[in-house]
């Protein structure tokens, strides 16, 4: 019975979205109900299936009744498990949040279009996780690309407008990657079915062609991920959008590039060629390293650290990716984690200091760790998983990504992960002295001014996200139970 | 400058791609892969299992609906972010100077609107049989209003199909898909099992069911467009 | 090695005092606060001495190892050396306490103050004691990270500015000492049980280049020669954050991390077959003689006696480094000596400080009139230091001599002994000039609160005291050479 | 399929035209001419749904979508 | 190059155009336009991957014995609604880009 909760955790956020627009005329909060009902459903339906991975390690659905390779089958495994729980979490955490703060920041009338989007977003990434056929995987990439496009420009800006339309261009031009990418697949093996796919594949000889196809779509999801001469799209688009968003873009939409060159290394190509694409893709993930938390380092808008910073956490992951080793694969995967958790509650919090202080700039939040002492416990704690300081599991991924890289006699590697995570501290330090040690200038408003209460609403979702980053940090191990299998049965697909 | 790093980038994943594109198999031979897997049983056992004697629209409907939806659902995101970007023309649409075109024009239109609809209404419920298909069918439907609008102006054309019907018209298709594929999962087997076969369903009740994805989708299509049309028409007041 | 006795009192003695470290920053009224920070380190004593008796008799303490992640645990083992640690740390953290309690008392952000000061002092606590790698290196960082707020607690530009070396130069170690960290595990040990858990079959040149990151990872705390220049920027900061940490807690505990490493991580016969004995007997000489000259001309007191910090850490690397049984003798004894002698000497300037303003030597004309007891007490901790005959200093510099002897490098004995008399020549002018010297103004006596007095006495005496009777520290000193070179 | 060795040349050089003609009406127009081959182009693969479905996309809904929206921004490309 | 994959040239030159008006042409306008090309020449690479050789179109005739691969028109034709909804969603964001960055002079 529990196979239908496959198809219903894809269709049910997606459904909702249709409805909002035609409810929210007469009853004007359908938009948050509908969003966070449909949410925490797929929630529900992602902890069930989980529970069944747990017991049977892959689940398989065949929609419409037909066998894989002529209908099409989601399947969900233990990288998707990981994934799928991390995404449908995370969704619902910033549904929530998003309550008061859409009333404060939006226009009535785009409220509803808000959780519409919100839901699409959710939906087309879950759908992502679950694809068993490219195809599919392309088209749900392009529904959570469209929302996160739109999601970007909500707030009807200029700058962002400016930033959602460059992001607009790059997405497009990836997913036309994708799409050469697959047309190039499809004709080399004649099936869109990945298992199928990747079988045809190990008996072909590694020609141009295929070299091409995987060049293709790992830098289309290179740009979906912001891999570092990819990356320009994202600090204007991050830091711009609304804050929930950037709390999703940040702690989800780029890790779906992640999955999708997870998906295309490890289940279609079979770790075929990883080593010149082992080399070069850990090359642009050292560069990513340190020049996203250089750039992080130079500015002082709070959004747009984060966002750099987040340039510079994916390099981390993607370093771990193409290790191709357990250790590697392992720290990736806990970078994963935890930088979803660190950043989006780093936004959460950036969102409720913007919306309530109203300041954006270092400067003005001189002080400001005093007058909301309750945010900026969950606000430090975050810092601190970001920063990967002990009994945090940035700590644990940092760890496992210089074992992997010592492992492969990479030390120069081990040296630049090292190297970042210093630089990230000192961007980190940089805030907490801003924050916590600095007196608020006088000159600005009035620095005592106590600020309006913030409402439980925000709070509730930053005080999970901040206590699952703090209990995933203490006990990294917790999250093995997921990652442990995922990553052996990768390792088990590399021929 | 940037014009000169943009050719160079370019004639470097020109010859990549060229290169790559020339070690694939030979086009349109019968032999190759693509004609050899997967496709023969769409071929042979299309027409039998779905009553489509078009595969393409057996394909979409049966074999891939999932996609199908999917597809669905990206129209109406593109809908809903061009909305959140431009917001809905509001219900009074302001009274632009609009002027007329010439009797023999609007007479042409008059005349001919009637047809194209009957014409589009043809391609979306003959999409099993002949070339056609509820996504082109719409697009005609849709162009068909445009014309309209374009001749006898914005306001005539609301008055007509109001914003309403469109957002209903809207969500009707992907609906519809949910509908469907919950009935498959009552009647005990999978997701948009009922327009397959295999559930013993009889002949006539399953053609309905795709007939009525058909219509839906046709009709969904056409009021995105439409709506996509009146957002970008709008001239902003004052 | 006997087995070790399976207790979990180590974990409770590092874990109460950081959860109360913690319950203080939630309390507003200060007098919760002071006694939440006495009963962490009544805590932390009362248990370390607890478990002298074992220990002294060459016995281990050790817990069972608590898995966060694979290949990540934290595992707690009590032996000799990291017992003597904590028993100085622990005993001084009292006497800290309540020489904070006089002098925040017209500060601001108290309860930030003593509850960084717990938890920095509990995590110091916890690296003597961690029983594998992980554990240590997880303290050594969260031990940084809880001093840097304390280090730029004024939030004067001063302070920042000391704030940004104090965390470029430790956090740049740290994360040297984590790529070693990691390295080590790779090539097969983690727990210190044996003497050297290196795989000897590794190719010299990895090794040395292994240790070498050692080095500079504990090096930076250690205040070693070239990385030492975060030590006196952090002068700035509060007397008690300087004593305590800088003088002792935080200094103890990178000289601490370069013994485990030289003597459990790569065991002597591996250092000497490596020739790397060299390097470090190298390093501490010149640190010795650079910071004494330096000290000599800092005119600011506490700069002065940060420098003297650098140059006397050293002698202790000096005297584990030439590997030999009274060596490593001497610099433990060293050590102890020292960190009583320095946290009573950073009380003195704190309380001249805050008595009397005066920061600088010149200044400090007539002292002894103004503040006789806290100039008195000047005079026994300085002469301690320099090693005069009752006091601990001789004992130890009596072995330190001895080391270099035994292991054949006497000419390292001159520089021992050219640098303890430099230490007097920048530490004996500040008695000649307290005493003999009259100072400008009107002098007037002033009387310093017993809150300062007691712990300046505890450290001049403790001194004179342990000199005499240095059976405590003694037999320790003793267990780790026997257990480290079978002595 | 010969009809295509005939129309593809037609295609290049109308897709070049569209890239470098600076009046964004007139590019509009001559991309309307592109998707009409194109969809002759489908005919001649043996794909006359994608025909039907290109002629209703390409000359009917995008190139209105287009010529609205160049009325309602500049018709001059600034180079 | 053999004349047989003439037509995957031709999609991958029209690609390159395309690409390069998105690259450098600077109205918005008309990089919507160079990606539109773009995609039409993706189209056109795959369904010259499923042609067939004398095959006629996927409309199951007696008599007719082999047919066109259906599958890449399936997929062309999604992709064809997908850049429909791009399209329309980018040209409504330059709009509202040109519209909010200052009103230029603007017939009615």
């Amino acid at each position: 019975m529990e196979k239908h909760f496959l198809i219903l955790t894809v269709t049910v956020p997606l459904a909702t979205a249709t409805l909002i627009p035609l409810l929210s005329i007469r009853w004007e909060r359908a938009g948050f109900w509908l969003a966070s009902l449909a949410l925490l459903f797929s929630f529900g339906s992602a902890l069930i299936l989980v529970g069944g991975v747990l017991v049977d390690g892959r689940i398989a659905y065949h929609v419409g009744g037909w066998a894989p390779p002529w209908g099409i089958e989601i399947f969900l495994d233990w990288v998707g498990a990981f994934f799928l729980l991390l995404a449908s979490s995370l969704s619902l955490a910033v549904a929530i949040f998003s309550r008061i703060y859409v009333e404060q920041n939006l226009e009535a009338s785009k409220i509803p279009l808000f959780y519409v989007l919100l839901l699409l977003l959710a939906g087309g990434m879950i759908g992502f996780i679950l694809a068993g056929d490219i195809f599919n995987m392309f088209i749900f990439f392009e529904i959570f690309s469209l929302s996160s496009y739109a999601l970007v420009a909500i707030s009807g800006g200029l700058e962002s407008l400016k930033a959602s339309f460059r992001y607009l261009l790059m997405g497009t031009i990836s997913s036309l990657f994708v799409l050469l990418g697959i047309g190039l697949l499809y004709s080399l093996t004649g099936t869109l079915y990945m298992p199928l796919l990747a079988q045809e594949l190990g008996v072909l000889p590694y020609s141009g062609a295929i070299r091409a196809a995987t060049a293709l779509i790992l830098v289309a999801f290179g740009i979906e991920a912001a891999l570092f001469p990819l990356h320009v799209w994202l600090p204007g688009a991050h830091s711009l959008a609304p804050s929930p968003v950037s709390a999703l873009l940040s702690g989800l939409v780029i890790k779906m590039g992640v999955y999708g060159m997870i998906k295309v290394l490890f289940y279609i190509l079979g770790g075929r060629g990883s080593s010149e694409i082992g080399a070069l893709f850990s090359l642009m993930a050292a560069t990513a390293i340190i020049v996203g938390a250089l750039f992080a380092l130079r500015e002082n808008d709070i959004k747009l650290i984060f966002a750099h910073s987040s340039v510079s956490q994916i390099g981390y992951v993607i370093l771990g990716i193409y290790l191709f080793s357990y250790f590697g694969l392992a720290g990736g995967l806990l970078q994963v984690l935890n930088h979803a958790l660190a950043k989006s509650a780093l936004f959460l919090c950036a969102g409720v200091v913007i919306s309530q202080a109203g300041f954006r700039r270092l400067e003005d939040l001189r002080g400001i760790g005093r007058r909301m002492p309750f945010l900026m416990v969950f606000f430090t704690i975050a810092l601190a998983s970001l920063a990967s300081l002990p009994f945090t599991c940035g700590f644990a991924s940092k760890y496992y990504l210089c074992k992997g890289a010592i492992e492969r006699g990479e030390f120069w590697l081990a040296g630049i992960v090292l190297l970042g995570s210093f630089l990230t501290l000192l961007y980190c330090v940089k805030i907490v002295n801003y924050i916590f040690f600095a007196t608020p200038a006088v000159g600005r408003g009035g620095g005592e001014r106590s600020y309006p209460e913030v409402s439980p609403w925000m709070m509730v979702p930053i005080g999970v996200l901040g206590f699952g980053s703090l209990l995933v940090g203490i006990f990294p191990g917790l999250s093995f139970i997921l990652i442990k299998p995922a990553v052996l049965g990768l390792l088990g697909m590399v021929r | 400058m940037k014009k000169l790093g943009a050719i160079f980038l370019l004639s470097l994943c020109g010859l990549f791609l060229l290169a790559a594109v020339t070690s694939l198999p030979r086009m349109g031979d019968p032999e190759n892969p693509t004609n050899s897997l997967v496709v023969p049983r769409y071929l042979e056992k299309g027409l039998r299992e779905t009553g489509c004697r078009n595969t393409v629209t057996a394909i979409l409907l049966s074999y891939r609906g999932y996609d199908t939806m999917m597809e669905m659902v990206v129209l109406f995101t593109a809908l809903a972010a061009a909305l959140a970007i431009l917001g809905r023309e509001s219900l009074e649409t302001c009274c632009e100077t609009f002027v007329l075109p010439s009797l023999l024009v609007r007479m042409v239109v008059v005349i001919f609107v009637p047809l194209f609809l009957a014409f589009a209404l043809y391609v979306i419920t003959h999409g099993f049989t002949t070339s056609g298909g509820g996504f082109q069918g719409g697009v005609i439907v849709a162009t068909t209003v445009i014309i309209y609008t374009l001749v006898f102006g914005l306001d005539e054309m609301v008055k007509r199909i109001s914003p309403g019907v469109r957002m209903v018209l809207e969500s009707s298709a992907i609906l519809s898909f949910m509908l469907v594929g919950l009935l498959g999962i009552a009647l005990g087997g999978n997701f948009l099992i009922t327009t397959t076969p295999t559930l013993g369903l009889s002949d006539f009740l399953r053609r309905a069911i795709l007939l009525l994805l058909e219509v839906s989708i046709g009709l969904a299509s056409g009021a995105v467009i439409i709506s996509l049309f009146c957002l970008l028409k709008k001239v902003e007041r004052g | 090695m006997s087995a070790p006795i399976f207790t979990y009192l180590p974990v409770l003695l590092v874990f109460i005092p950081i959860i109360l470290g913690m319950l203080i920053f939630l309390v507003q009224k200060e007098g919760v606060r002071i006694f939440l920070a006495l009963l962490a380190s009544l805590i932390g004593f009362g248990g370390l001495s607890w478990m002298w008796p074992t220990i002294s008799k060459g016995l281990v303490l050790a817990t069972r190892p608590i898995f966060l992640a694979p290949e990540i645990f934290l595992y707690f083992r009590v032996d000799a050396l990291g017992l003597l640690f904590a028993l100085v740390s622990a005993l001084l953290w009292i006497f800290t306490v309540i020489f904070t309690v006089k002098y925040m008392e017209k500060e601001s952000f108290k309860g930030r103050f003593w509850g960084f000061l717990t938890l920095a002092v509990a995590s110091g606590i916890g690296v003597t004691l961690a029983g594998n790698l992980i554990t240590l290196f997880f303290f050594f960082e969260m031990l940084t990270v809880f001093t840097y707020p304390l280090v730029i607690h004024g939030e004067t530009g001063a302070a920042m500015a000391a704030g940004r070396k104090y965390f470029l130069y430790l956090f740049v170690g740290e994360a040297l000492l984590l790529f070693s960290v990691v390295f080590t595990i790779f090539l097969g040990g983690t727990v210190f049980d044996k003497v050297g858990m290196l795989p000897t079959t590794q190719s010299p040149n990895l090794l040395r280049f292994l240790l070498f990151t050692f080095v500079l990872g504990f090096g930076v705390k250690a205040a070693i020669f070239p990385l030492h220049r975060w030590l006196p920027e952090a002068a700035i900061a509060p007397t008690p954050v300087t004593a305590l940490l800088h003088a002792d807690a935080v200094v103890n505990v990178g000289i601490f991390g370069l013994i485990r490493v030289i003597y459990n991580v790569f065991g002597p016969e591996l250092i000497q077959s490596l020739g790397m004995d060299g390097l470090l007997i190298w390093v501490a000489t010149v640190t010795m003689i650079f910071g004494s000259v330096i000290a000599l001309r800092q005119d600011d007191l506490k700069r002065r006696l940060a420098y003297s910090t650098v140059a006397h850490i050293s002698y202790t690397l000096l005297g584990a480094a030439v590997l030999s049984a009274s060596g490593l003798v001497g610099a433990l004894i060293h050590l102890v000596s020292h960190a009583f002698m320095k946290v009573s000497l950073f009380f003195c300037a704190g309380a001249i400080d805050r008595g009397t303003g005066k920061k600088r030597v010149s200044e400090l004309g007539g002292m002894g009139y103004r503040q006789p007891l806290v100039m008195v007490a000047f005079t026994v901790a300085s002469l301690g230091l320099i090693g005069v005959p009752p006091t601990l200093g001789f004992l130890s510099k009596w072995y330190l001599w001895m080391g270099p002897l035994e292991a054949q490098q006497s000419i390292f004995l001159g520089a021992l002994i050219l640098s303890t008399l430099l230490c007097a020549f920048y530490l004996l002018p500040i008695t000649y000039r307290a005493f003999f010297k009259h100072a400008e103004g009107p002098v007037e006596r002033q009387r310093t609160s017993w809150f300062y007095l007691l712990p300046i006495f505890v450290g001049a005496v403790g001194g004179l005291l342990l000199g005499v009777f240095p059976k405590p520290f003694l037999i320790l000193a003793r267990v780790v050479s026997e257990s480290f070179l079978g002595g | 399929m010969s009809l295509i060795y005939f129309l593809v040349p037609f295609l290049l050089v109308i897709a070049v035209a569209t890239v470098f003609t600076r009046d964004l009406l007139a590019a509009v127009i001559i991309f309307s001419a592109y998707s009409l081959i194109m969809a002759v182009v489908w005919q001649q693969l043996g794909a006359p749904v994608l025909a039907l479905a290109e002629v209703a996309i390409g000359a009917g809904v995008t190139v209105v979508l287009f010529v609205v929206a160049v009325c309602r921004t500049t018709r001059e490309e600034k180079v | 190059m053999s004349t047989g994959n003439f037509l995957y040239g031709v999609a991958m030159l029209l690609f390159l155009i395309g690409f390069y008006t998105v690259l450098a042409r600077p109205s918005l306008i008309k990089k919507i336009i160079g990606i539109n090309i773009m995609e039409t020449s993706v189209f056109l690479f795959l369904i010259s991957v499923g042609s067939r050789r004398g095959g006629s179109a996927p409309i199951i005739l007696s008599g007719v014995k082999d047919y066109v691969n259906p599958l890449p028109q399936v997929v062309v034709l999604m992709a064809m609604v997908i850049a429909v909804g791009t399209t329309a969603l980018a040209l409504s964001m330059a709009v509202k880009i040109f519209e909010s960055s200052g009103a230029g002079e603007r017939r009615g």
